[in-house]
């Protein structure tokens, strides 16, 4: 047998997660906001999707609209869920802006739950429409479906390629540093963050949350729980907060290397062992690397090297550093 | 000699803000380090007082090598420290602050913070407040009794003085000298602000810029005419 | 003389306790212009209320005829009011030379819409930058410096950095938050000349410091502030003489 | 009335999650968020000890295990990440909470696990009805808290404690034994989510999931209770407890969980430095 | 949804992409239902939940699915192979199921494949349908399969739909008027319990009174304080063991005592130690103790492990499936998928010979007759939907200290909603 349409499958899944990481990168990363709540994003944006594209008259009715026009619309509404969201969200430091973006992401997911009529509540939304299905056969599709993952990488590699070698992003990570400085310089540094957190919703609505619809070929609640949230955040941490490309190449290592566990065939008696390992491996991951490579398999300082030459490490978001310069 | 301070460097990471710094400070000793805003004074006592550590030289402390101690391990080497900033506990009492820094069971460390409170009036009225509801003339003075807790033979203040009013200042000075002469303590005493009312009350002075000590003086040399607006203006007067 | 910035009788308190009262300043282009006082007087307190930094007050401030009362901190840097801080970590992990950049791109960075939408005029923007960027290293002398991250700079470089960054967006006016603290000899020489080249180009200059060899020897005009209030104000001169000045730095007694 | 006994109850059991959590955050300047994960662990170990040595003994092992396994975890896993700051921790954290996590799944499996301990019928007490079982819950956790106190406020390691918290560097000059006082700190806390995770099994049950589904919500009592006070905590534990029992009356029951994610968000907008935070005056150096 | 299904287009753009994927020389994926007939071991593929919520249901149902193959094998085997099993983790979420599924189609081979429950299987419906893959599912209660099942999709349970009208049904002939219904908000839950609810206040004359619970949470006072304040005479709990467990001890700590009903997820050891364990109810999809079938499976799931065979896993369910599979692939003659689909319905239900084993059926078959195999579970005939027609149902109480049926019950069709 081939293993190629498992591996297709698998990669897709890792893609979605590295296009998530690549852009919380840009919010993480370069905007120095890190956000607990991608899990609410990407659920806001999935849910879109399948509303929209789901037909009038199915179980949970949608508006029938053909998947681009979906994908569109799923990013302008999380888009504008970003934004409401941070709007209060990003006036908080440090610790508070963690919890509250935790908090949002379990809400929506509740919400989701509670809402049956509008979500499917638990039961979910099925049907889902994946495009050009209709053209191939469906043991080919997994193919297909890792080519249209693998475009909306591409995409979402550009966007984040342009953030980095713009003002914006140069902007960004200014911010990040040292915020009162950022202000005196006169950057509107809440706005930025603002456009970011809208930025990143958009094209969670508009590529990440329609390729997960896509390989999950239906909707339950329970696919967007926090333990999302965490899979993206050490695929980053595990690529390099900060770094160009960490993002994707860590996310990927981590759902490959999580999935590739499948292939080691054991006893269905010691199976839940072997199912262990995948949190297992998220967690010793994350311990281990932040231990002994804190920056990641690639660094933000190789990624900006350009002309710089390497110092001795810093520490960023030294609450005594900007506190001293706030003071 | 009570504190033996021999071609010290200290900073923070790579940086080395104070070089090759010497001075000492001998038992019933008043001596003070005065240099303006930046120049690494409170760098220099943190190497003491081994927060920072030693790149090179080293400290002795009454015959003891502490350049490789802990600093949790110095109050009972007889070293009181009085850091410049955070230099009292703001959500415990005034009582509780003195108790952390007395060992042994709970009543005799009761009856030690008693009778040291009984030497400042204005706290032993405050032991039960929380230490940030305190002005700053009276956590100055909260510092400076914690740090006597420990029996201290050699107390190490930083600025305790600054941000406070002259007349509060001289109160402070007063505690400081009475530390000397009452319990025969060593003082190294960091100033920045007042020097004109401190000075007189310092035994010997060392002189701080741009992280380099120099030799001692005595206080009186840098009172006479003219000396410390040179120091501290550039400018003769 | 043209006045470009106005205190008028700024007062502001913290809780109770009195930071600022009715403090009067007036900084021209023509000269420089420094506020002096011990620890604890207020005058970073009373940048955080000219540069908008910081809850609301009393009084009124106003620069080149604008009032900045309930102005945003970027607003007030947009307007040309720029000021350095007292701690010059800068952006630590970025570069000396993009730290500049930052400085020099303009104030028009709100969001991603240039980055993405208009690509080309977005990296005309940031090579303009960085050819002032450059600029500024090169008349600053410190071209070395270019690729190194803040992060590791020394003090003394990151002091003169904090200006220099400030410097890059072209600013009417600056005010300079104890420069020379942690500067040697030599580095506070080559400060003095260049803020000296700097209010020279018609930019105002307000700079506080405790060093005040420093600022008697810079400065054309001199405030003295105690305990929140203006205490003298005169020639470095009338101030270096000055009794009040003398008894609160110096701890003399009033004659 | 009802709903408050419950919202009482919910919430004291809150309380002891909670304290523990906040001792860490004030100490060691982090979010513990494996300190669910200790909580799930306390409960499994007490389910399988229990039935073998019997209620006491089983439930006083399983918390000194814990409470040993988190010493060695702050000295093993956190203390060499503590230079690079608050947020390498909280992430530290979630790493060790997976491993606890994955750890629980293959040593105890997925089923879920009961306490065999009845708490009773309710006693009707004029309008409220209250078991004896649930009476007991009510009062080891009142003790637990109450003893807590008692160590924080009323012996020389908890003055230490608290000087650690309210000001390390000054408690290390003062002679405090800072690292020793942090291994006391870590077994502290974990002994506290252990207590809090076996009083959660016993009301309800044990999974796997205990430690994910109630972390949320001790991150919300431990951040609405701010920082300076335990009381805060217990007061924002009872608060939140009380609210989300007492919303049943008035809102569909579904929305139970919402109702504290909102509160959080309403507090930290309209007050960062959590509710019953102590305004505190910051030692000006300036 | 329109699918140009055999057209050439796909045939063509497939292969190219295949082409272009494929490892040099090795076997095509393209082929419709995952594997090609090479003539070596036939693989049956299994998919269920060994880590997650649905942990607990798969142990047993791993070893009557090895106890299903082992049968098969020692018969002979399918078609004249020996019959190998291939097991998954959906880790109890659809993205595990989906990677799970990859894996059992692509790496493994799996030419059937037979799951335990609805989540993962609901999102891989379109998949499955498209790649023609026989799947039955052996505790799917979902009403989503009411109508879509029938021609890859087939369960050997009864629906969700039939759950929620036993409990409405009981209730009314106990003749109790005031029912309270506690329901966890999750879909296994709220499916039936939403039939039962709209059946029972379809009666004149009754009220009920719903309250949504969200598993996960440290007490359901306040809900289950809710659900007692109308006063109700009968309580019906729908909700999984983590939440169930600890409302039935709440109910009783309040004092109630009133008949339960409980849903068919409650009925574990477990539940048999609530002290207000004589009130509860259950109705369930009933094993046919009495058939030869389940005697024989019994005696060898004892043999394996020690204990009988319990309703409440679905275990006797997931033996019937694999049994049902290698009989359909037999009477199909090949191991094509839509031809095996075709013959599931055939080789479950009435007309043919009745068979009570693999053996039997397999004998029966190369005598050209036709089977209606009568399972473990129950008698397995189903109608054009894959669904069960006559879902055996029996009720349950806990006698002596166990779940034991007391009697087997009708559902009454006249209380569907629809009807």
């Amino acid at each position: 047998m081939s293993t190629l349409p498992f591996w297709a499958t698998v990669l897709t899944f890792g893609l979605v997660i590295g296009m998530a990481a690549l852009l919380l990168n840009i919010e993480a990363g370069w905007g120095g906001m890190w956000d607990l709540g991608i899990a609410g994003q990407v659920a806001v944006g999935a849910y879109s999707y399948a509303l929209l594209t789901s037909p009038p008259d199915a179980v949970v009715p949608g508006l029938g609209l053909p998947f681009w026009a979906a994908m569109v619309g799923a990013g302008l509404i999380t888009m504008i869920v970003s934004a409401l969201i941070g709007w209060p969200t990003l006036r908080l430091r440090g610790e508070y802006f963690l919890i509250t973006t935790f908090a949002f992401a379990e809400i929506i997911r509740q919400l989701i739950v509670i809402q049956r009529g509008l979500t499917g509540g638990t039961f979910g939304v099925t049907g889902i429409d994946k495009p050009f299905a209709e053209y191939f056969l469906p043991s080919a599709y997994p193919f297909i479906l890792l080519g249209l993952a693998a475009a909306a990488t591409v995409l979402v590699l550009l966007v984040s390629q342009r953030v980095s070698n713009s003002t914006y992003g140069l902007t960004l990570r200014a911010a990040r540093d040292n915020e009162p400085l950022a202000r005196s310089m006169g950057t509107a540094v809440d706005r930025v963050r603002i456009a970011t957190y809208a930025l990143v919703g958009l094209m969670t609505g508009l590529l990440v949350a329609p390729v997960y619809v896509w390989f999950l070929g239906a909707l339950v609640p329970a696919s967007f729980t926090t333990h999302l949230t965490f899979l993206v955040w050490t695929g980053l941490v595990i690529g390099g907060l900060g770094s160009r490309l960490g993002g994707l190449i860590g996310a990927v290592v981590l759902t490959v290397a999580s999935e590739a566990v499948r292939l080691i065939s054991v006893d269905p008696e010691h199976a839940s062992r072997l199912a262990a390992f995948q949190p297992f491996l998220v967690g010793v991951l994350l311990i281990v690397l932040l231990r002994w490579r804190p920056e990641g398999l690639l660094s933000e300082r190789g990624a900006f090297r350009k002309r710089a030459k390497p110092l001795d490490r810093i520490r960023r978001d030294d609450p005594q550093t900007l506190e001293a310069v706030s003071a | 000699m009570l504190l033996d301070v021999q071609g010290v460097s200290t900073g923070y990471g790579r940086l080395t803000v104070v070089r090759d710094a010497s001075l000492t400070v001998d038992a019933g000793e008043i001596v003070a380090v005065v240099g303006s805003n930046g120049v690494g004074k409170t760098t220099l006592l943190k190497g003491i007082t081994r927060s920072l550590p030693i790149t090179a030289g080293r400290v002795v402390l009454d015959g003891i090598d502490i350049t490789g101690t802990k600093p949790n391990q110095l109050a009972g080497l007889g070293l009181g420290y009085v850091p410049q900033v955070g230099s009292t506990f703001p959500d415990l009492t005034v009582m509780e602050n003195l108790l952390v820094s007395v060992r042994g069971s709970l009543s005799t460390a009761r009856e030690r913070c008693s009778r040291l409170l009984a030497r400042f009036p204005e706290l032993e009225r405050r032991r039960d407040q929380a230490a940030s509801t305190l002005s700053g003339g009276e956590r100055q003075m909260l510092a400076i009794a914690s740090a006597l807790l420990s029996s201290p033979r050699l107390l190490v203040l930083d600025e305790p003085t600054t941000g406070l009013a002259p007349l509060v200042v001289q109160q402070r000075i007063d505690d400081i000298r009475r530390l000397r002469d009452e319990d025969g303590a060593g003082v190294l005493w960091v100033i920045e602000e007042h020097p004109r009312i401190c000075l007189p009350a310092v035994d010997r002075v060392y002189f701080l810029s741009d992280g380099t000590v120099s030799a001692p003086m005595r206080p009186a040399d840098l009172l006479e005419e003219g000396v410390l607006e040179e120091l501290f203006f550039g400018v003769r007067a | 003389m043209s006045a470009v910035l106005e205190v008028r009788g700024v007062g502001k308190t913290f809780g109770g306790v009195t930071a600022l009262a009715d403090v009067d300043l007036t900084v021209s282009t023509a000269e420089i212009t420094a506020l002096v006082g011990p620890n604890g007087a207020g005058k970073t307190t009373l940048f955080n209320v000219i540069s908008g930094f910081g809850a609301p007050y009393t009084g009124e401030i106003v620069f080149d005829g604008v009032r900045l009362t309930g102005r945003k901190a970027h607003e007030i840097a947009r307007l040309g009011l720029v000021r350095t801080f007292q701690t010059p970590v800068g952006f630590p992990s970025l570069t000396v030379h993009d730290n500049l950049v930052v400085a020099a791109g303009g104030h028009g960075f709100d969001g991603p819409q240039d980055a993405l939408l208009r690509p080309r005029a977005d990296r005309r923007g940031l090579r303009a930058a960085a050819e002032r960027a450059d600029q500024l290293l090169g008349e600053a002398g410190i071209e070395h410096l270019a690729s190194a991250y803040m992060a590791g700079l020394s003090p003394g470089d990151l002091k003169l950095l904090e200006i220099v960054r400030q410097l890059a967006s072209r600013p009417r006016m600056l005010l300079l938050d104890e420069p020379a603290a942690a500067m040697d000899v030599n580095q506070i020489g080559t400060l003095s000349r260049l803020i000296r080249g700097i209010a020279a180009q018609d930019v105002g200059i307000l700079v506080i410091d405790h060093n005040l060899a420093f600022v008697l020897e810079l400065a054309d005009r001199v405030h003295v502030l105690d305990a929140g209030r203006l205490l003298a104000g005169g020639t470095p001169e009338e101030i270096s003489r000055n009794a009040d000045v003398r008894r609160v730095y110096l701890g003399e007694e009033a004659a | 009335m009802q709903s408050l006994v419950f919202g009482l109850i919910t919430g004291s059991l809150l309380a002891v999650a909670t304290a523990g959590f906040a001792l860490l955050r004030n100490t060691e300047r982090f979010l513990h968020i494996a300190h669910g994960q200790f909580m799930a662990l306390g409960a499994f170990l007490a389910v399988v000890l229990t039935a073998q040595w019997g209620l006491v003994p089983g439930v006083l092992v399983s918390v000194t295990v814990v409470a040993g396994a988190g010493v060695l975890c702050g000295a093993l896993l956190f203390d060499p990440v503590k230079p690079q700051g608050g947020n390498v921790l909280l992430f530290t954290s979630i790493g060790l909470a997976w491993v606890i996590y994955a750890l629980l799944i293959a040593v105890f499996g997925t089923e879920v696990r009961i306490f065999e301990v009845s708490l009773g019928q309710g006693w009707d007490l004029g309008p409220i009805s209250l078991a004896p079982g649930e009476l007991a819950i009510l009062a080891i956790a009142a003790l637990v808290i109450l003893g807590l106190w008692l160590l924080l406020n009323r012996t020389g390691l908890g003055r230490s404690i608290r000087a650690v918290a309210s000001n390390r560097e000054l408690a290390e000059v003062r002679g405090v034994p800072v690292v020793r006082v942090s291994r006391v700190i870590w077994a502290l806390s974990s002994a506290l989510a252990a207590v809090a995770g076996i009083l959660l099994g016993v009301l309800g049950t044990v999974t796997t999931e205990l430690g994910w589904s109630n972390i949320l919500l001790v991150l919300a009592a431990a951040v609405l209770g701010g920082t300076g006070n335990i009381l805060g905590v217990i007061a924002a534990s009872l608060v939140l407890g009380i609210v989300m029992d007492a919303s049943a009356l008035v809102i569909d029951t579904s929305y139970r969980p919402v109702v504290a994610f909102v509160i959080l968000i309403g507090v930290l907008v309209l007050r960062p430095e959590g509710l019953f935070s102590v305004a505190r005056r910051r030692e000006v150096a300036a | 949804m329109t699918r140009r299904r055999g057209s050439v287009i796909p045939l063509l753009l497939s292969s190219l992409v295949v082409a272009a994927c494929a490892e040099p020389g090795g076997p095509s994926a393209a082929d419709s239902g995952g594997a090609s007939d090479d003539g070596g071991d036939i693989v049956f593929g299994q998919l269920l939940g060994i880590t997650g919520d649905y942990a607990s249901f798969s142990p047993p149902a791993i070893e009557a699915a090895q106890i299903a193959v082992d049968e098969i094998n020692e018969a002979g085997g399918v078609l004249g192979r020996e019959v190998t099993l291939a097991t998954e983790d959906n880790r109890s979420t659809v993205d595990g199921a989906i990677a799970g599924y990859q894996k059992l189609v692509s790496v493994d081979g799996a030419q059937v494949l037979g799951s335990l429950e609805s989540d993962g299987i609901v999102a891989l419906y379109d998949t499955i349908t498209e790649q023609q893959l026989p799947t039955i599912c052996s505790s799917c209660g979902t009403t989503f399969l009411d109508d879509k099942g029938g021609e890859y999709f087939f369960r050997v349970t009864a629906s969700d739909s039939d759950a929620g009208l036993i409990a409405a049904q009981l209730a009314r002939d106990a003749g109790y008027k005031n029912m309270s219904m506690i329901v966890q908000n999750t879909e296994g839950a709220s499916g039936p319990a939403e039939v039962a609810e709209a059946a029972f206040s379809g009666i004149e004359g009754n009220e009920v009174n719903t309250v949504t619970i969200e598993p996960g949470r440290s007490s359901y006072a306040a809900e289950v304080d809710q659900a007692l304040s109308t006063n109700p005479d009968v309580i019906y709990v729908g909700a999984g063991i983590e939440a169930g467990l600890p409302i039935l001890r709440e109910i009783h700590r309040r004092g109630y005592d009133v008949p339960i009903i409980v849903s068919p997820d409650l009925i574990l050891p477990e539940t048999t130690t609530v002290p207000n364990a004589d009130n509860l109810v259950a109705a369930l999809g009933a094993f046919d103790v009495d058939s030869p079938t389940y005697e024989s499976y019994a005696e060898r799931f004892q043999e394996r492990t020690g204990e009988e065979p319990s309703p409440g896993l679905y275990d006797a369910n997931n033996y019937d499936q694999y049994i049902l599979f290698a009989l359909a692939m037999q009477a199909a003659g090949t191991t094509d998928g839509s031809e095996v689909a075709s013959k599931i319905i055939d080789v479950a239900s009435a007309p043919g010979t009745k068979v009570y084993s693999y053996a039997e059926g397999l004998e029966a078959l190369e005598n050209g007759e036709e089977i209606n195999f009568e399972g473990a579970s129950s008698s397995l005939d189903m109608n054009e939907n894959g669904n069960l027609v006559s879902p055996q149902l029996s009720i349950l109480r806990i006698v002596n200290g166990e779940w034991a049926p007391t009697e087997s019950v009708a559902i009454d069709s006249s209380l569907r909603p629809s009807a």
